[in-house]
Formats: C-alpha cells, sequence, structure tokens
C-alpha cells in the first residue's frame, strides 16, 4: 500500500495502460476440472488466453504399456469418469477389432443400454454442474439424484457405482442381472421427469438465458478445424454423430435424432446435451425391446474368453487355459488399428499398437476434451471474464480424459 | 457441411414476455420448490419412507441416514475382499499368485509355502502370508476373475472402511479369513472335492 | 473408400508414397518427413479428399528402428465420410534430431496434439510458434512415453515432508512385485523382458 | 462409534477440570461445524457430488458450507489424485489454511496413489501434507466417506491431532483392539505412540 498524503503528479494516478495479468485455476471454485487460465485482461474483457492443461496427467498411455489387454479397463474407466462405461465399450471394440471377434448379439445390446446410460449421467452431470456455476443450485441437486439413479443400476449391474470395469475384451463381466429391463425402464422413466422439472426451472430463467444466448459463439467451418466432435460440434450445426455416420455395433437398428444447434453459443451446446439425453433414453427403450433375454454375453473364443469357472475347477485343460490369460494376457495379434465410437463428450478413439504379445504395445487415446479444451481460448478471447464460467462449464471438459 | 445426416434443429430460447419480465419465472420456479417442499414435509410427518432399495426410484425424500439406516448393497457389489476357508479352517488358496498378476494395483502380496507332507492331503501350497493394501486396492475385482479355487471373493457387502493411518489398511491373512458374505458363509462355493473329506480332486487323478 | 484415396495419393506423389497399407480395415500411407505438409495439405484441399479434420496426432516410439519415432495423423472428412493414416518417421536412435513440419498452419487442432507429441515423445515440429511442454510441467526432464524412460522415475515438485513413518508407509512390497507377467517395460533398462 | 480413539486422548488428560471441560467444549463445537474446502480434481469429484446432495447428505454432519477460500476452512478434503504438477498447488492451499485444520484424504489416489505408481503422480498426499483421516476406495461409496467423517469428528472431539502415523490396530465398526501384529510389535507401536503423545503434551 501506497501512503495516501504522497505527492503524485497527475500523470501517475491513471490506471497502467498495458493489460492485467490475472491467473485463474487451477484450484479455482468456479471452474470444475483442473484447468489453468492465463489470462490478460483489459477492464473486465480478455485479450489474450493461455488455457493450461496437465494437471491431472495420469500417465494413462504409459500405464498401459506396463499391464495386459485386460488391465487397461481399469484405467479407461478413470479417462471419462462421467461415463466410464462408454469408455469401456470403446476400449473393448478397439481389441476386438484387433482380434477380429465379434461380440455376441446380447452383449451388443447390453453395452449399448449401459452405455446409453452413461452417456445420460454424463450429460446430466454436465448440464447440472453448468448451471450450478451460473448460481442454479436446485435444478443441479434434481440432476444429482436422477444420475444417483442410474448409478443405482450400475452398481446392480456392476458393482460399482462409478468405476465400473465392467467390459471385458470379448464380451461384458458378467450377465444382465434377472431385473435388469425393469429397473433400466424405471431409472429412465425417474430421470426424465426430473430433467423435465429442472428444465423448467432453467429455461424460463432470464438470468440463465442471458448468460448462454450469444456467449461463446463458434462457427462450424473453425469447429471441423479445430477437430471438435460430439456435442460441441452438433451445437454449430455439423450433423455428425459417429452412432449415425458409422454406425458400429447394433447403432444402425435403432431410430434416433441428432440434435443439431444453430449457432453454437452456450445456449445450443446446453441443449443438444438436453435433447441428447432424451434421445438416449429413446435408444435404450429400443434396445430394451429388441435385447435378448437369454444367450451368452461373452464369445467363445479360447484365445480371449476365460474358461466358466466349473471347467477351471475340475479340469486340467480349463485350468491351464485359465492360467495363460491370467498370467501373461490376451494374446493380440501384431498390427494397428484406430477404433472410434461416440463417448460423451464426442469422437473416442484408440489408436492400438502391437506387437503380438499380451502386452499393449502402444495404446493412444483419442480424447475428445483434450482437443475441444484446445479451443476454448478462441471462444473466450474477447468476451467477459464472467463469460469464462459458463462457456467452460458448456464444454464438458473432464480432468481425466483431457490429460490422460 | 453434407454428409447425409439429417440433425433435428434445437429451437432457440424464447424470449417472450413472460421471460423477459423475470418475475413470473421467479413464481413459477418457486411453486416447484414448494410443492416438493410440502411433499416432502408431508412424507416426513406421516413417516412415509420409501423402501431402502429401490427408494431412488420414487419421489419424495430420499436421504438415507447412513450410518443408523443401512442401505443394504447388491449382490454384484465389491466390498472388502475375503479368503474363503475349506471345511478343516484351512484358507482354500493355493498360492499361484494369479490374483496378485491380475491385480492392476499390486495391493496383493502372497508370500507361498509348502504344507508339511503330513499335512498335504493333495494340497501342495499355502501362502504363509496373505497381505492385502485395500487402501491400495482400486475394488476392480480382477482378482476375483483371476482366481482358479474361488479363493479370494469380494462379496462381503462391506465397503473398506477409513482408518487413521497408514498401516491400519494392511489387511493380513487372518483378517481376510475372518471376514465372511453377508449370510455368515465363510466357506467357499467352489465345488471341487475337498481333500480334507478324504477325496481327491479330478484333477490330480489325471 | 479410402483405397481410391490411397491410389489418388500414389498418382500424384508416386514414390515419394513410401508404402500404403490396409489392415483391419483401416488404410495408411508413409510418407518421408519432407512430404509431410504437402501430402496433408493436398489431403485437406483435394476434392476427391476433403479431409476436414485432423482427428488425431500421436507418435509411436520404436528404440529398435532407426528412424526411432513414428508420428502418426488419423485424417476425417465429415463430408466424404473416410478416414486415412498418414505416417512419418523421424529421429535417431539418441531420440535426437526428430523434426518434422507442422501441420498448425493446416489445421489448428494440430496445435495441442504437436505440443502433446513433443512433451511425450521429444519430437519437434518446425513451424510451430508455441511448443511448450503441455501434460507435462516445465521443470519435467526427458520424455516419459519414450520406451527407454521408466515409468516409476518421478520428478517432484515439492520435496517430500520430512518425518517418521511418512517414507515408509508403503505397503510391504515393491513396484514390481506380485506381477511376474504383468508388468512388461518393453526392453526398458532394468526390467526383465518377458514374453 | 462413540469410543472409536478415545485410547488416543493426547490432550487436556494432565490438566485441570476447567480447561478439560473447556477443551471438551471446543472439541464438541469443532467437531459439529467443519468448514470444508474440497479440492476436487478428479474422478473422486462425481462420488463427492453425490455425497454432497440430498440423497448421502453431508449437512446432516454439520459439514455442509463449502468455503472455497482456504483461509476461511479447516477441512481440506482431498478428492481426487494429485499429479506432481498439482502437488505445488496442494500444499499452497493446505498451507494458507488457519489452525487448527484437518486433512481428509478421499479415495486411493488420494490416500496413496493407487495404480497409478508412475512418473505424473503423486503416491499419496501424506507425503506433502499430514493426513488425518484416509478414505480407501476408489472411488470411495458415500457411506465409506460418512464413516470417514464420523471417524474424524471423533478424531477432532478427542482431541487427537496426531496425523497418520503407527498406531496400534483400531477397527472403527467395532471399536475394539484387533490385534494382527506379534506382541512385540505391538509393544513398540505403543511405545512410538506414547513418545508422540509426550511430546505433544508436554
Amino acid at each position: 500500500m501506497e501512503p495516501l498524503d504522497q505527492d503524485l503528479d497527475e500523470s501517475e494516478l491513471e490506471l497502467p495502460a498495458e493489460p492485467m495479468q490475472l491467473k485463474m485455476g487451477p484450484a479455482h471454485p468456479a471452474m470444475h476440472g483442473t484447468v489453468r487460465m492465463m489470462l490478460e485482461v483489459s477492464g473486465e474483457t480478455i485479450v489474450k488466453c493461455d488455457v493450461q492443461v496437465g494437471y491431472l496427467h495420469r500417465a494413462f498411455e504409459k500405464m498401459c504399456e506396463r499391464g495386459t489387454w485386460g488391465q487397461v479397463f481399469p484405467y479407461v474407466d478413470r479417462l471419462n469418469y462421467v461415463s466410464p462405461m462408454l469408455n469401456n465399450n470403446a476400449f473393448a471394440m478397439a481389441v476386438e477389432k484387433m482380434l477380429g471377434i465379434k461380440p455376441t448379439e446380447r452383449c451388443e445390446y447390453y453395452r449399448v443400454v449401459l452405455g446409453e446410460l452413461a452417456r445420460i449421467c454424463d450429460h446430466l452431470t454436465c448440464n447440472g454442474a453448468m448451471a450450478m456455476e451460473l448460481g442454479a443450485f436446485t435444478p443441479f441437486l434434481w440432476f444429482i439424484k436422477a444420475r444417483d439413479m442410474v448409478w443405482d443400476i450400475f452398481e446392480e449391474e456392476t458393482g460399482a457405482r462409478l468405476t465400473h470395469s465392467f467390459g471385458r475384451i470379448g464380451g461384458m463381466a458378467k450377465p444382465p442381472t434377472k431385473r435388469f429391463k425393469e429397473h433400466v425402464r424405471a431409472a429412465v422413466a425417474g430421470v426424465l421427469a426430473l430433467v423435465k422439472e429442472g428444465e423448467a426451472l432453467l429455461l424460463s430463467n432470464r438470468i440463465f438465458i442471458d448468460r448462454l444466448d450469444g456467449v461463446g459463439v463458434m462457427t462450424p467451418e473453425l469447429a471441423s478445424a479445430y477437430g471438435w466432435t460430439g456435442p460441441c460440434l452438433r451445437s454449430t450445426g455439423v450433423a455428425y454423430d459417429v452412432r449415425k455416420a458409422h454406425p458400429y455395433s447394433v447403432y444402425d437398428r435403432f431410430d434416433f435424432d441428432v440434435p443439431v444447434g444453430t449457432t453454437g453459443d452456450n445456449y445450443d451446446r446446453f441443449m443438444v446435451r438436453l435433447e441428447e439425453l432424451r434421445q438416449s433414453a429413446r435408444i435404450v427403450a429400443q434396445a430394451l425391446e429388441q435385447m435378448p433375454d437369454d444367450g451368452p454375453v461373452m464369445v467363445e473364443d479360447a484365445r480371449v474368453t476365460l474358461p466358466p469357472k466349473d471347467e477351471v475347477y475340475k479340469t486340467i485343460e480349463g485350468t491351464i487355459q485359465h492360467f495363460k490369460i491370467v498370467m501373461e494376457g490376451v494374446k493380440v495379434p501384431a498390427g494397428e488399428c484406430y477404433s472410434y465410437t461416440e463417448a460423451g463428450n464426442g469422437e473416442l478413439g484408440f489408436y492400438l499398437v502391437s506387437d503380438g504379445s499380451g502386452t499393449p504395445y502402444r495404446v493412444r487415446i483419442r480424447p475428445p476434451c483434450f482437443i475441444i479444451t484446445s479451443a476454448l481460448h478462441h471462444l473466450i478471447e474477447g468476451g467477459m471474464i464472467a463469460d469464462i464460467v459458463p462457456t467452460f462449464g458448456s464444454m464438458n471438459m473432464i480432468g481425466g480424459e483431457c490429460d490422460h | 457441411m453434407g454428409n447425409g445426416i439429417i440433425g433435428k434443429p434445437i429451437p432457440r430460447p424464447s424470449r417472450d414476455a413472460k421471460v423477459q419480465a423475470y418475475l413470473p419465472s421467479v413464481v413459477a420456479g418457486i411453486g416447484v420448490t414448494v410443492k416438493h417442499f410440502f411433499k416432502n414435509t408431508k412424507e416426513l410427518a406421516f413417516g412415509q419412507r420409501n423402501d431402502p432399495v429401490l427408494e431412488a426410484f420414487d419421489d419424495g425424500v430420499t436421504t438415507i441416514s447412513y450410518p443408523e439406516q443401512k442401505r443394504p448393497y447388491p449382490e454384484r457389489f465389491r466390498g472388502v475382499h475375503r479368503l474363503t476357508l475349506r471345511e478343516d479352517g484351512n484358507p482354500r488358496c493355493v498360492a499361484c499368485l494369479c490374483c496378485s498378476t491380475a491385480c492392476p494395483a499390486q495391493c496383493i502380496h502372497i508370500v507361498a509355502g509348502e504344507y508339511a507332507d503330513a499335512d498335504k492331503k493333495g494340497w501342495e501350497k499355502y501362502p504363509v502370508s496373505f497381505v492385502i493394501d485395500e487402501l491400495r486396492c482400486i475394488f476392480c475385482g480382477y482378482c476375483v476373475e483371476a482366481c482358479p479355487c474361488d479363493a479370494i471373493r469380494m462379496d462381503t457387502g462391506q465397503h473398506a472402511v477409513p482408518y487413521d493411518s497408514r498401516d491400519q489398511f494392511i489387511y493380513e491373512r487372518e483378517t481376510l479369513m475372518s471376514f465372511s458374505d453377508p449370510s455368515g458363509r465363510q466357506l467357499t462355493e467352489n465345488p471341487k472335492d475337498d481333500p480334507a473329506r478324504g477325496h481327491t480332486p479330478d484333477r490330480l487323478k489325471h | 473408400m479410402s483405397k481410391a484415396l490411397q491410389q489418388k495419393l500414389t498418382a500424384r506423389f508416386g514414390a515419394r508414397i513410401l508404402a500404403a497399407t490396409s489392415q483391419h480395415g483401416d488404410e495408411a500411407v508413409v510418407v518421408a518427413p519432407a512430404d509431410w505438409r504437402e501430402v496433408h495439405l493436398f489431403l485437406r484441399d483435394d476434392p476427391s479428399s476433403q479431409m476436414q479434420m485432423l482427428i488425431d496426432l500421436c507418435g509411436v516410439d520404436y528404440p529398435d528402428r532407426e528412424p526411432r519415432f513414428e508420428v502418426v495423423t488419423h485424417l476425417y472428412s465429415l463430408t466424404k465420410k473416410h478416414r486415412l493414416r498418414v505416417k512419418t518417421a523421424v529421429g535417431d536412435a539418441d531420440g535426437d534430431d526428430a523434426v518434422v513440419d507442422s501441420l498448425l498452419s493446416v489445421w489448428r487442432s494440430a496445435d495441442w496434439m504437436e505440443r502433446e507429441a513433443f512433451d511425450m515423445f521429444g519430437v519437434r515440429f518446425a513451424g510451430h510458434p508455441d511448443l511448450r511442454r503441455i501434460l507435462t510441467y516445465p521443470e519435467f526432464e526427458g520424455h516419459p512415453l519414450r520406451k527407454d524412460y521408466p515409468a516409476a522415475r518421478t520428478q517432484p515438485l515439492v520435496p517430500y515432508r520430512e518425518g517418521a513413518g511418512v517414507q515408509g508407509k508403503l505397503a510391504p512390497f515393491g513396484a514390481d512385485e506380485g506381477m511376474p507377467f504383468g508388468r512388461q517395460t518393453h526392453g526398458a533398462p532394468g526390467s526383465p523382458e518377458v514374453n | 462409534m462413540g469410543d472409536l480413539t478415545r485410547t488416543h486422548v493426547v490432550e487436556g488428560s494432565e490438566q485441570g477440570f476447567a480447561t478439560t471441560r473447556f477443551q471438551d467444549l471446543l472439541g464438541w463445537a469443532r467437531k459439529y461445524s467443519l468448514f470444508q474446502y474440497p479440492f476436487v480434481t478428479a474422478c473422486c469429484g462425481m462420488e463427492f457430488m453425490s455425497f454432497a446432495s440430498p440423497r448421502f447428505d453431508m449437512a446432516r454432519f454439520g459439514a455442509e458450507a463449502p468455503r472455497f477460500s482456504p483461509r476461511q476452512a479447516d477441512l481440506l478434503w482431498v478428492v481426487g489424485t494429485i499429479s506432481q504438477r498439482q502437488a505445488p498447488v496442494l500444499r499452497r492451499v493446505w498451507e494458507q489454511m488457519t489452525e487448527p485444520k484437518w486433512v481428509l484424504a478421499f479415495g486411493t489416489c488420494a490416500s496413496c496413489g493407487g495404480f497409478y505408481d508412475n512418473y505424473a503422480t503423486v503416491a499419496g498426499i501424506d507425503k506433502i501434507i499430514p493426513v488425518d483421516v484416509y478414505v480407501p476406495g476408489c472411488p470411495p461409496r458415500p457411506e465409506a466417506v460418512i464413516d470417514g467423517l464420523l471417524l474424524l469428528q471423533d478424531k477432532i472431539a478427542t482431541g487427537d491431532r496426531t496425523p497418520g502415523i503407527i498406531k496400534p490396530r483400531v477397527d472403527p465398526k467395532q471399536g475394539q483392539l484387533v490385534t494382527l501384529r506379534t506382541p512385540a510389535d505391538l509393544e513398540e507401536s505403543h511405545a512410538a505412540l506414547e513418545a508422540k503423545v509426550k511430546r505433544l503434551g508436554g
């Protein structure tokens, strides 16, 4: 503090003309996720912004090179920890692509249902957290309540609320429980009711709309140049959804819409997520309808499948096969492949390189968040400081995936 | 950019008088909240508590007063590990190191030992020490899947308990053997003949 | 679909396309580092290719090969709905001298991905204006995804706390204990090669 | 869970009636008015949201209001993986908190690094800051977190300020001593505890 009675020239009283430096994060209350922004502000306007990520770098790719192919699943869970099941499916699909395995019919539907439930969780969390950061705490609590309903299903099915480690190469760890379909139908109905209520609170609230409408605008050309995918790309008006453009699994059998925005602002991103959530509910309903009630969820392939426990206990062949898979891992033929799916935030790709052993040679994840966040500076430059919060919230940056 | 997919356009926000005037939506919002308030109060007052298993699907109060009221965990819930016992009270484990190999967190440590000839009864090895660091464990269930003789299970129905020092999380063989599944069962469901009963396992007949 | 694209590339660039392969339904071409930017520019602008998106850019380390690193891109066309993988190889056995042209002026998404490849492998991208570390911190030495970087070698920024039992409170087993087959590090120094 | 940590009363035992009572009162007051600073980084944050939302409702324990300034908080929740890059930030936040302060390591990663034993992560925040309670689980269930919070409240009430050191094993479920070590080991850790008690109390 300068003493108050100091004599100053008139010129010295002027505020310095150069932009002020402002550092936001990485532990900033208004930003979920661990990201740091170095801002140059002129008054309230952001002149320049440098987004720094990496505060949750957990060396996913290095850790994959240390275990077996099967041991990657727990790590994959913790990449996009808002929708772990989608990541499980994506990685399982990638390895299956290399092995040339096609999962069983029942497994495909099981994956679709669990995956879409995970997508519902993802969008609920993103929209809820975004609303909370804008001061709307009640919808957040309702969305979290809705998410807990879905988590109850997950716990019933997989044994864990959040990090399921449920995918396996060639199928799923366990078949659906007896009351799976009932539970899912009840939960989805409950979720939609809660979402409707939360939406009613938000979308007629002028403060909420004012802070989203026309803020953080992205053009379709720039969005594709930045490599955006998923809800963020769709909000700009590009109808690219991997599930529609390159139907994988059984997605070609469902009737669903791809919501697209018109301006690519925060409001569109918020609404695209809300609408996608409803489309996911539609897919779940159709998938439950078509899902066979019995049949295996694991392929019968001696290379990847653990023999039934009964055989392991009783026969020497079963025991040996079990030992080989557990101790050496699934042997994936040498080569490389890129497999892509639509995850919560966009195209989640896995570029796998195998040297033929039971351990991955290289697992490269193409994290949708990382690439979306790389354009964040473009969205907030020229805006106000207060606009960072909704803009950042609407991009749904997930630290685990972004920093892998 | 045309790629053959026809998107479903999202409507822009409505800016009608009701929204622009703030107040109607404020009142409507308070209305929703008050509705919930009375509903919850009614449930509290009349003691209409929901079924603790599926309470999340119901409206109204869903708070679980945890330490007093416990929600039973589902059947597949992966909780604290337990070592199953043979009928003679020894651990079922044969120290094959499958679980510690399959563990991504390397939280299982086994020292294998061999039975004295008199105690063998068809079994060669047993774990002299079997340690699980529950703090390090990520509860993925791979050890259970990897076990070829159903010796380790996570069906205790208990979550791992917090402590205030790290060494208390080191669960040793005796602790792990003392746990049971929710029904109190400590034995295994492995149908393999137990040599303690005087049979010879099938695989040893080869 | 991208088979046609491979042929088109071969017709246009001739022997400068070093290899064109197809595996698991993914088409790939290999080019020399010198042609890196030109091929990508062609792929973006040619009407039969129209790759609007650089989906992914990453490195792969092959310590036994010379040149050592592969830089791999995955391209996608929103309008044509086809994909292509482009690869090049750079760097000598020590990992130095790995330089390739930056694609930042072709696609903006190359910005962070190139920074990441630099951070993880030490591949430098000529023409990138801001090639800083992105996932690790500036004080970090070495490039962690190289096969010869030990996975467990930490470089703490704050000194660990002194005091009774702080260091010795871990579980009674070492880092690699208990996993005779699982934890492989592909020929990293000090690790047993198990196959 | 009443007398979990009664064996570790380290403050107030050799003081007069009034001060002891006052300490008890202070402990009781602190116990039910925890102001928390959630340092949320990773997956556990999702579970933390659930824990804070009405279904599990941490407001029931007087630990409701989050303070997003470390200077106003006395309980630091470290929720999620702390990477080497994040470590200085965590350290700084902890240093800014005013005494008395407590730290709760939420989840496997914060407690010991979990399965991220690699170049990027800190193998447990207790390498950087002292930790009072460890909650295992990846991420821990809200029930486990409540157990941890209750354990911390007991510690606060009894005035036990010892961060995680070697202690005789106490099972919070039963509140009784489970001897898993040899008697010699137990004596050794008792001796260590007594030495610590003397140092802190005297």
